[in-house]
């Protein structure tokens, strides 16, 4: 009775009365139930007899309406269609003697059966589609942002202004903050190149400086690279003409590029 | 351009049995133009975009493809080249599903109820079908069920059956190939082939 | 699970002067999740990312990262994965940037370098003006963007100004003009307009 049990599930406050209504939706319908009790007799479903399924099917509507279930109108109905293939096989069928003959389910039930049968196990294989499709991902491009393009199409009038703008922007912002910090050190600047090199062999060269640097930042590390430069702890790196220079330890440099020549 | 794509490819087929080096390098390059595209699309790219847009025979544009499939299958990397919902698309390997959701929030996507499933095989299965067919499988009323499966696009109406009333019937869409990561409604398993159901109760 | 894997890095450093087949294996169940999320990902991933997600060693992601580089370069096929100082991230190969935007329609990226666009900006609106004086407005060296703006015959030198050394002082051409539509100078939007566009550049 267990597995069956397991389907009607108890749905608290659904009802004004606030009896606990049990719903059987778990089970897909009345060919699900009935597949269920015949599973659960462990009797072949061409062997199965109309009578010992039909009460089962009524025995098991009654627990139900005790329980206070709702039950769908499609359960009641395969209820009367169950009674009425156990009544046509209890009238006496002149040509039928044997007496220990037991009416089996009718061809058209198993066959529905079966039918109903095959399409829940498919969808219990399109369900395991849907398990391995489910752990598939796919991208979202954002396209631009990854093809590499290297000429320039059309600017508007309005990038234009707003470029300006940004200009005018930070130069403001560059005046306050020269007020604020007005000492930079080299060896701060060499120590903090240095550091980031530690956590990448690579870096950018805008990627050195402060989101908006001041001059004297500006100046003061540019110092500090040159120094840096100068006594081989970095190499400057440009693939390309006005390409992003890229600030590598000077030993990694040394297997991707050969050495400049000296004083070129 | 495109012509010369062309013209090589008749001109290979010619000389199957005399590979050359030269040519070899042309396919290399256009396999590589169909990767990067496939790369950058966010959906199933279908054979005909490729034969439409460089002009390459679709034969030809079948073999480059597929070859790109068998090299992802081979490699066996985070990456595969799958054919879903009649195109190609990249999509990460499934065993690093869990993974991937965990880390960088990936979200699963939402499964379907039992009753559902059922509803769906049955039109799968029978498409195109009327409601009254799917409530004579299921033995119970389906509407909602449909009702629920056409919002979320799995199914739609595609078209009236010559029965009383005209009902509409419903059919699979797109969707419903991508949901299950099935290239065309053929790849389906076939009925046949699902486990027997019959006369033994080992499940 | 993360623990697995961490152990697993920390035996295999201590092994490695003897290669094993199993270990061999988890190391490229690794790499396919590191390849997996750099797929998914639109923006460069960092080393970290993998270091704090994975729990793996630095030096063994990096190992790892810098295997599918290389293996990507060595297929030179359509995508490429690169390295730059912010992390890794696939992309198109160059090779194929122009085709792909011909077939999928991309947008073209920004028209001027941003170097370049500040610099016509204040030419076009602070005209004439010398070398100096953009370069103390954009507290960077302008020399080598004037050049580049004088390439593409967007700006020239109109005068030299009544300043020590007597430097040139550049100014728009017609060029600049046709390039943005206007018929005059005195077309360009004046700072107090851009108010009304601010919504669309809040990005």
């Amino acid at each position: 009775m267990s597995d069956i049990e397991d389907k009607i599930e108890a749905e608290p406050g659904e009802n004004p009365e606030n009896n606990p209504i049990i719903h059987i939706d778990n089970f897909d319908g009345p060919l699900d139930l009935l597949w269920d009790l015949i599973k659960k007799a462990k009797i072949d479903i061409t062997e199965i007899t109309i009578s010992h399924i039909t009460e089962q099917y009524l025995a098991y509507l009654k627990l139900m309406e005790k329980l206070n279930v709702r039950v769908a109108t499609d359960f009641i109905r395969m209820a009367s269609e169950l009674l009425f293939y156990k009544s046509c096989a209890l009238l006496p069928a002149g040509q039928i003697e044997d007496e220990y003959f037991v009416p089996p389910l009718p061809p058209e039930l198993v066959q529905k059966l079966l039918e109903f049968k095959k399409f829940q196990n498919a969808s219990r294989r399109l369900m395991e589609e849907f398990e391995v499709s489910a752990n598939r991902y796919t991208r979202v491009n954002k396209v631009e942002e990854i093809i590499e393009i290297d000429d320039y199409g059309e600017v508007s009038l309005f990038d234009l202004l707003k470029a300006f703008a940004d200009v005018i922007q930070s130069r403001k912002a560059v005046d306050e903050k020269e007020i604020v910090f007005d000492e930079i050190l080299v060896s701060d600047r060499i120590e903090h190149i240095k550091n980031m090199l530690e956590r990448s062999d690579v870096i950018q060269f805008p990627d050195i400086f402060t989101a908006k640097p001041s001059r004297m930042e500006i100046v003061v590390t540019f110092m500090a690279i040159l120094e840096l430069a100068r006594t081989r702890i970095i190499k400057l790196l440009q693939h390309k003409i006005f390409g992003t220079i890229r600030i590598v330890k000077h030993a990694v440099a040394a297997v991707q590029a050969p050495p400049a020549p000296e004083g070129a | 351009m495109a012509n010369d794509i062309e013209d090589d490819v008749v001109e290979k087929i010619d000389q199957e049995a005399e590979p050359d080096e030269g040519h070899r390098d042309d396919d290399e390059v256009i396999k590589g133009l169909l990767e990067a595209v496939l790369f950058l699309s966010n959906e199933p790219v279908p054979l005909s975009f490729f034969v439409n847009s460089f002009s390459i025979d679709q034969t030809h544009a079948k073999i480059l493809l597929d070859s790109l499939v068998d090299e992802y299958e081979d490699r066996d990397g985070g990456i595969k080249l799958q054919e879903i919902a009649k195109g190609y698309q990249f999509v990460t390997s499934p065993r690093y599903g869990e993974q991937l959701r965990r880390v960088i929030g990936v979200r699963k996507r939402e499964g379907l109820s039992k009753g559902m499933l059922e509803t769906l095989a049955i039109i799968a299965y029978k498409q195109p079908i009327v409601l009254a067919e799917i409530d004579e499988l299921r033995g119970v009323s389906s509407r909602m069920m449909v009702a629920k499966l056409m919002e979320r696009t799995l199914v739609k109406p595609v078209g009236r059956k010559e029965l009383p009333g005209r009902p509409l019937a419903y059919g699979t869409t797109n969707e419903f190939l991508k949901y299950f990561g099935l290239n065309k409604l053929s790849d389906l398993p076939k009925l046949s082939e699902i486990k027997e159901f019959s006369l033994n109760w080992e499940e």
